[in-house]
């Protein structure tokens, strides 16, 4: 099972759920799913499907997939690149909080000089439009403000590390 | 040599360059919108970044960005391909003050091929031939008439300030050039305050004809023959072959010469193509320098069996045009491209979307270029061509033939494609002759029309 | 588990909600799907499901039935090709019947001479064994023999007519 | 000319075949086992004709099915691709009383040469190379010792009835022959009875080098150089290129020379391949000859240009190869093929099942000749090749580096295919030199097997 199994999946059970269902069975030569939502009505599911859990189960039980000849399924998300990340597979050790992403391309600074100290850390309080951290690009220190109020809760990213466009920088929870 | 190239561009044109670093020993650097995460350009790159959102002015045309992602992955070249940031000369300079080579000609010489005024003079001063016409504004109608002597009949009259067809007129021969010359300079005045004319060579049926040139750094320069690219919509071409069938040996040869000088002068490097259009005659004139790579560049590939996209790369390490081609290239066979659109074959309308079947067709004498493939989505924000489909015969007849086999195995499915408009070209007798010109399409929509 | 399948389970699925199907329950050799709605009916849908669409949903990503040169999907999935109707969802006139197909390649002939009567036509009764025509391969004939018992009801090929393997050449009704 | 072609195989060989056909206005009709239903070859025929359910010997072979097809669509001629029905002179025969052209030469010749001690003899004759031996039975000691003076050494003693090894012996030099000629001997006879031995030449690393020809219906005949497939595994070519580098341009004229004489004794037409094996030295023996068209027959038409299934084509309509190939045609540049196989590219296991993923890389100088696609089915009935992948390069340092780019960018998903093996393959060392023979798989396995 890759990633992209696992986003399938992922997507397979949130139609699912949208969809009203509330129980659903499949099995194929390869493949067996079978998934009960909680509660009366779908819409009232807890805490959602333990998609880790889920995900070992279904990889029992398929062969060892034949994708040799492939690294990784064309239609499969930017595995290829070495920064890509791959946010589907990850578990979320911060689901529900919000992301500040990187707008531009550039070199991720987490303070305004290589002494001074840095513009948040962990545990901050920030507001909206505070300053969190500096991207360089092409000479240009662009200061990058938060999008949310909140608390820091992970700084996703270490000074002088390079980012691309709309990589996560910091997770903020909103209290 | 060149270690590590950014593409700074995307579809089939990145993986192309990707495809031909990779076989160099090259490593590549994809730089990619939003829109493109998922595609093969990305996938097949040794490095790849997200530089922006789906729109090309926010990404592939961002100057910062493609110059960040450059610095960030230590790229030493940057690869513009066509169409977006390769012939922005401004570019070209933020490369060279970044200390990155940008693949292509200087920018000075690509701001000066940008304006065609200068192109044109320059051009002249070079000894290429450019379209015959009056130098500057017309003074009276008897100089008109002059004029016309020189240039030769049919001539076309222009407003100086014009534009929209107004204040211009067509003349055939010297008895209705006074007349034609009156209504024209008071049409212009009336409409633009100003009378003033100025007349060009008429060409009623031209032919696109283009030269592909390779120069290296150090002053040689190298001709590798023509391609005829009449078959346009609106400007854009649809089908080029080479070589052309309307070019002798010996005009190519002697072109050859003209270009090696002109291009010498001017110092240029790197690949480029030199436009021309053909009248009835089979003379050719001077329109403009594209200063990339272009689209139809496989056809003279083909043909010559050069790799124009590794010539770049070496041209840009610093190396000899006479180690990369040696001696000149022999034509062998005919190439014909068909560019395969996302377009409704009738209508043009754009055809974005997720591709559901993609058989590509394969075998003797076929190349298909592409970045698409099975449950790819063809993006709504960038242009439309999604494969070139390059046949190579030993003959124009056997390369029609086998273009006609190929597009019958070409099955794509999902988005509509310009294939069955391609399929109706090829079954089409004018076409099928080689004699036609760049209204040929206007023609040949008519007759689909009057078969309904 | 790939896109495709997703795509056609999502339309399956949307396409049982609008027709107000409360519990599914599909079994083919590679695929088994068994679902239930939460809630008594999602939505009211008269109109009852549409057969047509159902079946052209099933038959995506089963190898399509003949269609012998004919411009069918390369790939399976009927679904995205604009022309293609599904062939399962043809009306079967003889539903039920059983079809003697051509054992071989050859022409069909429905008698053992031109002058000769017919071996059989409609309506007669056959009994396994008997003769029904002759299939005539590379200067041979060959007797073709009735595999079951019952009435022809229909004879499909003509006298004359090139036949390929596996070609349908009668359809008799047991009785 | 012919009209119409019943193509009797399947896979890629039969498309490649429906698409010649189609870029010369013949018409096409394709066969099809119950189990190819949905495959290619089927849907770009012009006609198409199921002829049996799945098993070759109820369908592909059986010949009253496919002559009774070739009848019932009118073809007036037969093109048997390669395995199946190709090397089998009683269907050419029956194709002849049917009046229905076969595309191969004529049933006498496929017969003669598919007996290997007449072909041998007969090659013999012609003044063919053939591997050094005892003609026939040795009769002592004395003569074994007299006849691998003239054989050279080393030779290998075998037994007249023998087989699987037995009574069989590898001499080096005249002091060990007395003692092993008599251990093989003894051995023959406790084993089969018969102690008769016979000697041949024995080449420790022997090359795999084969001469395609063309040879019209009028007599005349054209060697077009050699292919060197000595990368194979059991017998199994998997990596097939042209030219070899062992033979030099003086070399492969003289074989040209040979091949021409005896093949217009022999009253050889149509397209063949005269496989040999080469010494340590570059001397090469004839072992067998193929009397079709071959898997790896598009190296050769990449390095000369030459459409060899047109050719084979034309040949069969009557025309005269002087029409077909002017003049003898220059070996131009490298090009490699790579077998992609349905093959666990380890274990060698067959690997049917449906391909849910298929991106076939295409760009300059790639070529790929395959029936499958995405979403369909490769059947466990039939051998396991599903595409070949040709690189043609300027050299062979280039065409290698193709094969891997173009390796990298072949997907396959849903069942295993041998493009691991293939990338492995391309990595390796001894592979890129060139110096290998083939024995080169053995060594190779052992190498893989170590760096686990």
């Amino acid at each position: 099972m890759d990633g992209n199994d696992l986003k399938e999946l992922r997507e397979l059970v949130e139609f699912l759920k949208s969809s009203g269902i509330a129980e659903f069975e499949m099995e194929r030569p390869d493949l067996k799913v079978g998934l009960r939502f909680a509660g009366e009505t779908p819409a009232a599911a807890p805490a959602g499907v333990d998609m880790t859990q889920l995900a070992a189960l279904l990889a029992a039980q398929r062969p060892s997939a034949p994708a040799a000849a492939a690294p990784a399924a064309v239609a499969a998300p930017a595995v290829a690149s070495t920064s890509a990340p791959a946010p589907v597979a990850e578990v979320d050790p911060h689901a529900g909080a919000h992301i500040v992403k990187s707008p531009i391309v550039g070199t991720f600074y987490d303070a305004p000089s290589p002494d001074a100290e840095a513009f948040v850390k962990v545990g901050d309080h920030v507001e909206t439009g505070k300053v969190l951290c500096i991207v360089e690009a092409m000479k240009l220190m662009n200061e990058i403000d938060s999008d949310a109020t909140g608390e820091i809760v992970q700084v996703l990213v270490k000074p002088g590390q390079p980012v691309e466009y709309g990589q996560p920088l910091f997770a903020i929870k909103a209290r | 040599m060149i270690r590590k190239v950014l593409i700074a561009n995307r579809g089939e044109i990145a993986l192309r360059v990707i495809s031909a670093c990779k076989e160099m020993g090259i490593r590549t650097v994809a730089v990619y919108s939003e829109a493109d995460r998922n595609s093969l350009h990305v996938r097949f790159a040794d490095e790849a970044i997200c530089i922006g959102p789906p729109r090309s002015a926010d990404s592939y045309l961002n100057v910062p960005a493609v110059i960040s992602a450059a610095e960030i992955a230590g790229a030493d070249a940057v690869h513009p391909g066509y169409g977006l940031l390769s012939e922005n000369a401004n570019f070209a300079e933020v490369c060279r003050a970044s200390n990155i080579k940008f693949i292509g000609p200087p920018p000075e010489v690509t701001r000066m091929m940008g304006e065609k005024s200068t192109a044109r003079q320059t051009m002249k001063k070079a000894k290429v031939p450019i379209l015959p016409g009056s130098d500057g504004v017309i003074g009276s109608e008897g100089e008109a008439l002059e004029w016309a002597r020189t240039v030769k009949y049919p001539v076309i009259l222009k407003a100086v300030a014009g534009g929209g067809g107004r204040g211009m007129r067509i003349c055939r021969n010297k008895e209705e050039l006074p007349g034609l010359y009156q209504q024209a300079s008071t049409e212009a005045l009336n409409a633009f305050g100003n009378g003033d004319l100025y007349m060009e060579k008429f060409i009623e049926r031209p032919r696109h004809i283009e030269f592909q040139v390779l120069a290296d750094e150090h002053g040689n320069v190298m001709s590798l023959g023509e391609r005829e690219c009449s078959i346009q919509r609106r400007h854009q071409k649809l089908i080029e072959e080479a070589p052309s069938l309307q070019i002798t040996p010996k005009q190519r040869e002697e072109m050859g010469k003209v270009i090696k000088r002109s291009l010498k002068d001017i110092g240029y490097w790197n690949a480029g193509t030199i436009e021309f259009l053909m009248d009835e005659d089979g003379s050719i004139y001077f329109i403009e320098m594209n200063t990339r790579i272009q689209v139809e560049h496989c056809v003279t590939e083909m043909v010559t069996g050069v790799d124009l996209v590794k010539a770049q790369l070496r041209i840009a390490s610093g190396e000899k045009l006479a180690d990369i081609v040696p001696k000149q290239p022999e034509i062998i066979g005919h190439a014909i491209e068909c560019r395969i659109n996302a377009e409704h074959p009738e209508k043009f309308t754009p055809s974005p979307g997720k591709i559901t079947v993609y058989n590509v067709p394969g075998g003797n004498g076929v190349r298909v270029d592409t970045a698409q493939y099975a449950e790819g989505i063809v993006p709504q924000y960038y242009d439309s061509l999604i494969a070139k489909l390059i046949c190579h015969g030993k003959d124009r007849e056997e390369a029609m033939n086998k273009m006609q086999r190929a597009l019958s195995q070409f099955v794509v499915q999902g988005i509509h494609t310009t294939i069955p408009l391609h399929q109706k070209i090829f079954a089409d007798e004018e076409f099928r002759s080689g004699a036609f010109d760049t209204k040929f399409m206007e023609r040949f929509l008519e007759r689909q029309k009057a078969l309904k």
